[in-house]
Parts: C-alpha cells; structure tokens; sequence
C-alpha cells in the first residue's frame, strides 16, 4: 500500500506508470487509470495551449489529502497521482491518476473519487490560450455537484 | 506578522503575490480580508467576491477560522486543475 | 468514432493502447483505462495460473454489442477492448479496455459499464490452477448484481 | 440439422464439444435440452442446471427460444471473464 504523487513540470508516460503500480504487486487483479490531457476546445473556443499555476507548498499536501479520504472509503493498494505544472501545448499530458486494487469496483471509484476532489479541492489553476486571447478558465458548478455525490 | 499569498486570477487583479501583514489576537480570515481592503481599497472588488476561497497553512478552510501570527494564509479563486 | 476489439493469445501493452487512443486525437480530454491481471489470491485459494476458454465465434461479437450499448448511453468517442484466452500465468495481463471522452465522467462510467457487462455476457471461462489443483472459476453473483445496476 | 456447442465445465461435463441434432419445426431451446437428455441419459444431471446459458447463432437467447435448422446453438455455464 503505498501513494506517489508528483508535481512537476516534467511529462509522464502512462504506460510506464501502469507498469510501476503493477511490478511487485500480485494481489491486485485491477489497475484503473485516467489520463487528462490538453485538449481542443473548451466551451466552444479553440484552445492553442494552457498555463498551469499551483500553490506549491500545498498541492502535493491536498492531493495525499484526496488520496488518503479515498483509501478510508475503498480498499485500495497503490495510488499514482501526476499533475504538471507550467506552460503546456494541444495534447499534451495534464494529470494522471491510477489506482489497483483486488477488486475492479473499487479502483474504478477511487480513481474517480480522486479526480473529482482534485478538480474541485487541489490548488491548480489553469489560464487557456485561445485564439480570441488568454483567459483564467472558470470553476465549473458540475464539478462541485459531482464531488458532492460520493 | 501573516504572511498572505494570492493566486491566479486574484494575484493578476491585485498585482500581488503576496503580503505580509500585522494582526491583532483572534482575527478571523473574514477579518483579514477587510484589514487588507482597509489598506488597499482599490482591493475592494476582487477581495469581495463571494467565490474567494482561502487557505490556512495549506489547508482549505472556512472565513470564520482565526489565525495567528506566523500563519500562510493564502486567497485564490475557485481551482480548476486535472 | 472508433472501436476496436481483439481477442487472441497475444499479450498487450497498455502504455501503447492508451498511446493508439490519444493519437490524432486532441477532442478528448479524458482517457480512461481497466487492466485485469491473473491475481495470486482468488476467494482465499492460491492462484498459479489460468486457463480462458472463450467461444471463439461469439467473443468479437459480444464484446461489440457491449460497446455499442455504452456508446449509446454516453458521449464517447475511442474504445478498446483486449481479452486474451489460454493458458496465463501468474501476473499476466487477461483484459485491458480503454475509454477516450470530452469529458471524465462519460469515459469513466463506460469503461466501469464495458467491464460489468463483459464479466456477465461475454462468453469467457476460467480455469484456474491452484495449489489443490484445477478448477473452473463460478461466476458471482455480486456482477450479476452490480451491471443490474447500470 | 442442429450444430449444437458446449463450453468449459459443461464441456468437460458431457465429454463433447459438439454434437449434430436432427429437430422438427418449432422446436425451443428447452426441448433441444430434452431432446438431447434422452438421447444421452447420462447428461441428465449437467444439462438440468438452472446456470446453463443458451446462446443461439452467437446470440444470448432465453430457453423459450425457438431454433431452425442451420442453427447455431451454445449451451454453456455463466461466463467467468474479465
């Protein structure tokens, strides 16, 4: 049982996290994952790239918070969680989480659980480029609605 | 002596990073928010908006919550990270 | 729009199966991932290895119509589905399904569908070697109970 | 004719893979088990299970179902994928 999280600007690969969370590990049956990435439009405007600003001496602290409330809740094993930080382009990978455990049910919920409470809890805050301009994207009201349900 | 970290859209509006600034005994976070417009009224608008939230030694917490001298307490907008 | 679906005795990369489902792809934010692994514990029996049993006419079949019904239930664009038969050991990857989106909680919950119903409709058997020898795995009731839920 | 398949436990159960049936119209996926009850008395027990699928030409069907000639049909137990 044990919890990565990293902050950083530096990019992951998805495929090398997966096989991290499974060498060693032959309990879990199951390995969850999500991957967010950068992506076209957003509300109708084409987005050309994004900023990520964080509050660094907490969002590595909040997401083992988020982390730790969804090992209360489900039996998990290993937990991954990656956020980048700083100036990213078009597709490019922003946050990945991934979680195994010996059942499918609970990995599925905790690696929601874990994406919901970050949307709405860890300290990052993105600023889209677009082609109109750049913008600080908007908190969105189904988030909230959606974290509130678990 | 607070220390006061702004983020984001809040740090853009008020041209800050941070500040440090002097409290009495019990002020609340409420409190500090109208100590700082006191001193800065252009601060006014951004800092009155019911969407600021805030931070106390990096833990989300309530407006009612008291802080202490030596404290980070941070103001941001709403998160929208993953 | 896309779904590909392959069962074979061929091992798979999840790394690269999330890199196919991002590739020429900058709509979808959201990528979603199930990988299942042959586990050491199975309902307190030590596990060696497996053997899968599938109906080799039917599986693609199934497995699409499984797709099909997600697809209609949610907003998703990229599915794949991974199942491999015969003989696995111990740690080997059985199933890999992957889900792209706009947004999280559609690839999310289609992934978690696709998994239920494929544990429930999918024609696959379970043979596992265990230390007081083989037997064939009995379905739960618990999927049952749980794709009634979608 | 009939093209009658079995899977996994059932399989090993009834010693076959396949067998061929001859039927006549109208005949449902629970008389194809009736029939094939009393052309090999000993699959008595196996095929009387309650957990016994039907499957007909690829396709998850209730044993009320009725088959034709050319027919694929599976019997087999529930599935254990995944």
């Amino acid at each position: 049982m044990d919890t990565k999280v990293r902050v950083s600007e530096a990019d992951f690969n998805a495929g090398d996290e997966i096989a991290l969370l499974q060498a060693n590990n032959q309990a879990d049956g199951a390995v969850v994952t999500f991957t967010g990435r950068v992506r076209k439009q957003n509300e109708g405007q084409q987005v050309t790239g994004l900023f990520l600003e964080h509050y660094p001496a907490m969002t590595a602290l909040s997401l083992n918070r988020i982390v730790d409330s969804a090992r209360a809740k489900w039996v998990i094993n290993k937990v991954v969680v990656i956020h980048r930080v700083g100036q990213l382009n078009l597709g490019d990978n922003i946050v990945f989480v991934g979680v195994t455990s010996a059942h499918r049910g609970d990995a599925f919920a905790a690696a929601e659980f874990i994406m919901d409470y970050l949307k709405i809890e860890a300290p990052f805050w993105k600023k889209e480029t677009r082609t109109d301009g750049e913008v600080w994207i908007d908190a969105r009201q189904s988030d909230q609605d959606k974290a509130i349900t678990w | 002596m607070l220390t006061i970290l702004f983020f984001a859209r809040l740090r853009e509006q008020l041209g800050q990073t941070s500040v440090q600034l002097t409290i009495t005994e019990n002020t609340t976070v409420e409190q500090v928010l109208t100590q700082l417009i006191e001193e800065h009224p252009s601060w006014q608008s951004p800092l009155s908006s019911n969407n600021i939230l805030a931070a106390l030694n990096q833990q989300m917490v309530s407006k009612d919550t008291v802080v202490s001298a030596g404290d980070e307490l941070a103001f941001f907008p709403p998160v929208t990270g993953g």
